[in-house]
């Protein structure tokens, strides 16, 4: 498991979280007992059916939602309890599922917004380091000036992380960025945002419903149960970096697949199956 | 399972079948281009494609919904004249009529062609319908059911009328993975018991070698045939076959042949 | 060009044009009905519309008639300016705070069933003269569609914006500069042209009720002097103004919302 | 045409919706109370509604104006609807009947409807006739936009798909393009209420000798502004409880979609 040097904090804790919502007093249960580690510069992938909380976790860490019980610590000091609901900010940024790029604003607009929003940048400053990270990633500062209406879907999704990595945040989080893609795009986005990782090391949480992909980019994968979630089990990845498409058909690769691919399996037909009996 | 088809029916050929599509501009797209291909009776061919070429195009031509200008596309021997409950097309985004509850949705096609009474129809469609899993569904309306529900909705819809062929167009897009791969093995096992004359289209690769007797490659637009594969993998399959090393074995050929066809570049 | 000319379109566009000034002509000159007979005919219209010497003053080369057409587009505008100055911030402000909006909700449910030319009488009784009355009645009616499309707009907006903003660090002023009224644009722009378009048709009423000058009070002062030519020149107009304004509406919003043009306009 | 300027969805009256319209009513009554300048000649609520208890609700000409009226838009409605789904069904289906007839529909839609009056007096024998027609007007174009918009929304997977399965023309208009438009249909004729109640009070206004819109503007003439007031509530009830209807059939016609 690679720690990059560079990234000396973005160490998450999360101790037995619990959330439960109550639409119209029947209190559903999202998460239970959720506990795991993700150390500074480490790429965690979640991986569970629909419905199991994963995206509740995600919202409890980016500010967007409240713990109802338990507590998550950032780089070892508490920072988030069933008291203590931090809001959203750059420390913590999220890549959503369907995309969020201001499609009002050109793609460079998009990048600096964050750095010149907290004057963290001058407007020059913002611009020069964002078309030299938009360079890096994949010759994007082509397209500077163009809308994201204009932009393929995969073009989007790297505006968007370079968007995210231009506030140095301490943790980045994905909410299953690459699920419409079809396998050609995906392959691609897979490659890239293992280049970008390298690029700019910072702890990435993943989260996703394909396993497959969660052991190809992770190097720790966190497979939840169905709601209440909880983490039935974790994988370390045993591949090294920089990772190759060609490390699917390995032996080592299969391996782990074999041993995680049964649980994440049950787990979903078990949340097929409540989800068809909740509509009847 | 009564029996739905008769797996000897069902064979198609298409020759050279070219398909431009002219814009109000006086200038045209070309979605097909000399595309050529057969499928055989009782099997399941699957057409793997990128997006955008023209899949979906050649699908519609098969169900009759758009003019034939160029080549020809025969069933069984006959020209295909126009869409007929011989060939039914389940369509990417769900067609389920919002408007007719579902067990309505099923009946629709044997009351339409006046083969059945009423009742019968309600029988039979609510006999399917339970085989689909969907036995406590029929007077719901369609919005109330899951994404992976209505697919299989649609499918008794389509195949109350006893098609001799069933299209497919990319039914499991939009899905996610996990759903996804419960579905794949759902139609795996529907294929085994009624081996009805089946053309799947996806851009999804491992779905394809997974659920294919025969694999068809198709070029970026504008599309044509480039590459036909056997896949041999044993039946019944499930969701342990893609452990195999018969199918990575097949998938890493298959790899290389999409890698050739360009297929692979951001689009 | 030469595309368009050929195309079946125009043709058959052209034709039913035709078809209807000969129906009208044909009626007006042959039916024996008195209703048919008293109706003015086409080229009578058009005749006084283009003559340097209108037989009842009003055509395109009188100063009466442009001042005519100004005043009712004055006031059409300035209803319309009213209603986009109050009705987008009281929008916005609705769907930005539910608490407000359950307050502003309420009266606007009250007021709206009201329809806005029942308020004329009252209006010309309460406000000094017949002009702020008309002007009044037709921002009215411009009011509520802009008000409620904003709210519409504002509700549309996809919340993974409003997060994603959160997350860059966006104070709550940031946010309704950068995300709420970009974001809600849009609608609005569908808002302001269905203002724009019941601004013109409260106009023409107000106008016919208790003006002393513009299109609407024209037509009425027409049909009491028998000048009947000159009631469909004034139609005609009206139409024809309502229909500018709202194409302006339109051309400002493509300009201020360049990337949907650019997005949809271009092929991914 | 946007169901957002129509049709009014039935919600609660939260506590606060009720507090801020009692207080519209009391600043009302202060304001007449204390004779602020320009509306010391308006009465009061209380007074309003003492003067419509004693001398309107008890009057049967009072009740025949709502007569008068609701007859006008009901009239001029139903031909509008009559004529105007039938017109936009075509306008949807035949491509050369839409080029032929769509250019000139859209050269009259931007003439306000009142402006047809003069011309609807002089046309037809009688006032009552004129403003029907004018009513027509009011709800005719906004049915037919409407429908037309409607059918060219629907699904062609949707006709494709009855196609593939034998069905005829007939049964295809009418299991699969009819549904499909009622939602269309049913936010025209609410938008179309909303403009015909309009349309009427103004009409009758201009040429009417009875009717809500008649009993406002002869408030307004006698300078009785109680009764002006009396009008206008009971028009805004009258035009509440007709789109109420419509709303209400809409759900009946298309149960499907709540």
């Amino acid at each position: 498991m690679s720690t990059a040097t560079e990234a000396r904090h973005g160490g998450l804790s999360v101790r037995r979280a619990g959330k439960i919502y109550d639409p119209g007093g029947a209190a559903v249960v999202a998460l239970e007992e959720c506990t795991f580690d993700v150390a500074p510069g480490e790429f965690a992938a979640i991986v569970g059916p629909s419905g199991c909380g994963k995206s509740t976790l995600l919202n409890i860490i980016a500010g967007f939602d409240r713990l109802t019980s338990g507590e998550v610590l950032l780089d070892d000091a508490p920072f988030a309890t069933s008291a203590i609901a931090p809001p959203p900010g750059p420390d913590r940024v999220v890549v959503f599922q369907n995309g969020a790029l201001f499609p009002w604003m050109s793609v460079l607009e998009n990048v600096i917004y964050g750095p010149t929003r907290q004057q963290v940048l001058t407007a020059h400053a913002a611009r020069d380091k964002a078309m030299d990270m938009l360079r890096r990633c994949g010759g994007l500062d082509t397209a500077a000036e163009r809308f994201p209406g204009q932009l393929s879907s995969g073009m989007q999704r790297r505006v968007e992380i370079v968007r995210a990595l231009m506030n140095e945040p301490r943790v980045l989080l994905l909410d299953e960025p690459f699920r419409a893609m079809d396998t050609v795009s995906k392959a691609a986005m897979h490659r890239h945002l293992l280049e970008v990782h390298a690029l700019y090391p910072k702890t990435v949480i993943f989260i996703t419903h394909d396993l497959e992909e969660a052991i190809y980019l992770a190097d720790t994968v966190y497979v939840m149960t169905t709601r209440p979630g909880r983490i039935k089990r974790a994988l370390r990845v045993s591949l090294e970096r920089p990772r190759s498409r060609d490390m699917l058909a390995s032996q080592a690769y299969l391996e782990m697949k074999r041993q995680v691919a049964a649980d994440v399996h049950e787990e979903a037909r078990k949340a097929f199956e409540r989800g068809e009996r909740e509509l009847a | 399972m009564s029996e739905l088809t008769s797996p000897s029916s069902g064979h198609i050929r298409v020759d050279g079948v070219s398909k431009r599509f002219a814009q109000a501009d006086g200038g045209g797209t070309v979605a097909l281009e000399d595309c050529s291909f057969t499928v055989e009776p009782g099997k399941l061919t699957v057409l793997m494609g990128p997006s955008g070429c023209g899949k979906s195009t050649l699908a519609y031509l098969l169900a009759g919904y758009l003019d034939l200008d160029v080549g020809r596309v025969t069933i069984d021997g006959v020209p295909v004249q126009g869409s007929g409950p011989d060939r039914m097309l389940v369509f990417q985004e769900t067609a389920l009529w919002p408007w007719m509850s579902v067990v309505e949705n099923v009946m629709f096609g044997p009351l339409a062609r006046g083969v059945m009474s009423r009742q019968d129809a309600r029988r039979e469609a609510l006999e399917l319908l339970a085989q689909f899993g969907l036995g406590g569904f029929g007077e719901r309306y369609p919005k109330h059911l899951s994404g992976g529900m209505k697919r299989r909705a649609e499918l008794a819809q389509a195949l109350i009328n006893r098609p001799k062929v069933m299209i497919l167009d990319e039914p499991l897009r939009g899905l996610d993975v996990m759903t996804r791969e419960l579905m794949q093995e759902y139609y795996m096992q529907l294929f085994e018991r009624t081996h009805c004359t089946t053309l799947f289209i996806t851009s999804e690769l491992e779905e394809a070698i997974f659920l294919a007797d025969r694999l068809l490659f198709m070029s970026p637009a504008p599309g044509r045939i480039i590459e036909t594969m056997e896949v041999d993998l044993p039946h019944p399959r499930g969701f342990e076959t893609m452990e195999t090393a018969r199918y990575l074995e097949i998938k890493r050929r298959a790899t290389d042949v999409l890698n050739q066809s360009g297929a692979f570049q951001e689009v | 060009m030469g595309a368009v000319l050929r195309s079946r379109k125009f043709w058959l566009m052209l034709a039913g044009y035709g078809l209807v000034l000969a129906i009208w002509y044909a009626s007006v000159k042959w039916v024996p009905l008195k209703s048919f007979t008293r109706m003015p005919d086409p080229l009578g219209v058009i005749r006084e519309w283009m003559s340097p010497e209108p037989a009842y003053g009003i055509s395109i080369f009188t100063a009466a008639y442009y001042k005519h057409i100004f005043a009712s587009t004055l006031r059409a505008w300035t209803a319309f300016a009213l209603a986009l100055g109050l009705g987008i911030p009281l929008g916005i402000l609705m769907g930005w705070s539910s608490r407000f909006n359950a307050y502003a909700e309420a009266l606007v449910g009250l007021l709206r069933p009201v329809p806005p030319l029942a308020w004329v009488p009252l209006a010309i009784l309460l406000l000094p003269g017949a002009e702020a009355a008309v002007v009044f009645v037709t921002f009215l009616v411009a009011f509520f569609a802009t008000t409620l499309n904003t709210l519409v707009g504002v509700h549309a907006i996809d919340a993974d914006h409003i997060r994603a903003a959160k997350c860059l660090g966006a104070t709550r002023r940031d946010l309704l500069f950068d995300v709420i009224i970009p974001g809600a644009l849009p609608q609005i722009f569908t808002g302001l042209q269905i203002a724009m378009g019941a601004a013109w048709f409260s106009l023409a009423a107000g106008e016919m009720i208790a003006a002393q000058y513009g299109l609407g009070f024209l037509i009425m002062d027409a049909y009491n002097l028998i000048q009947y030519p000159t009631i469909v020149i004034a139609m005609g107009t009206l139409g024809l103004m309502g229909f500018i304004s709202s194409a302006v509406i339109r051309q400002t919003g493509d300009r201020l919302m360049r990337w949907r043009l650019e997005a949809t306009g271009s092929a991914r | 045409m946007n169901a957002a300027s129509g049709g009014y969805r039935r919600r609660p009256l939260n506590w606060r919706g009720g507090l801020a319209v009692g207080a519209f009513l009391v600043l009302w009554e202060l304001l007449v109370r204390f004779k602020v300048p320009g509306i010391a000649t308006v009465p009061g609520p209380i007074e309003s509604l003492v003067v419509f208890w004693n001398k309107y609700a008890t009057q049967a000409a009072y009740w025949q104006s709502w007569l008068a009226s609701f007859r006008r838009v009901l009239l001029g409605f139903v031909f509008a609807q009559l004529l105007g789904i039938p017109l936009g069904l075509l306008l949807g289906t035949r491509d050369r009947f839409r080029e032929l007839v769509f250019p000139v529909i859209e050269l009259l839609r931007p003439i306000p409807p009142l402006a047809w009056v003069p011309l609807s007096i002089l046309f037809w024998p009688t006032h009552e006739f004129s403003i029907v027609f004018i009513t027509f007007i009011g709800a005719f174009f906004i049915i037919t936009i409407n429908v037309f918009d409607g059918v060219r929304a629907i699904r062609r997977e949707h006709i494709w798909l009855a196609r593939s399965l034998g069905a005829s023309e007939a049964r295809i208009f009418r299991r699969i393009v009819l549904p499909s438009v009622l939602p269309a249909i049913g936010v025209g004729m609410t938008l179309g209420m909303a403009v015909t109640w309009n349309v009427v009070i103004a009409a009758e206004m201009i040429a009417g000798d009875n009717g809500l819109g008649r009993l406002t503007w002869e408030g307004y003439v006698s300078h009785t502004s109680t009764v002006v007031i009396i009008g206008m509530v009971s028009i805004g009830i009258a035009g509440y409880l007709s789109v109420l209807v419509i709303s209400w059939l809409e759900r009946r016609l298309a149960p499907w979609r709540d």
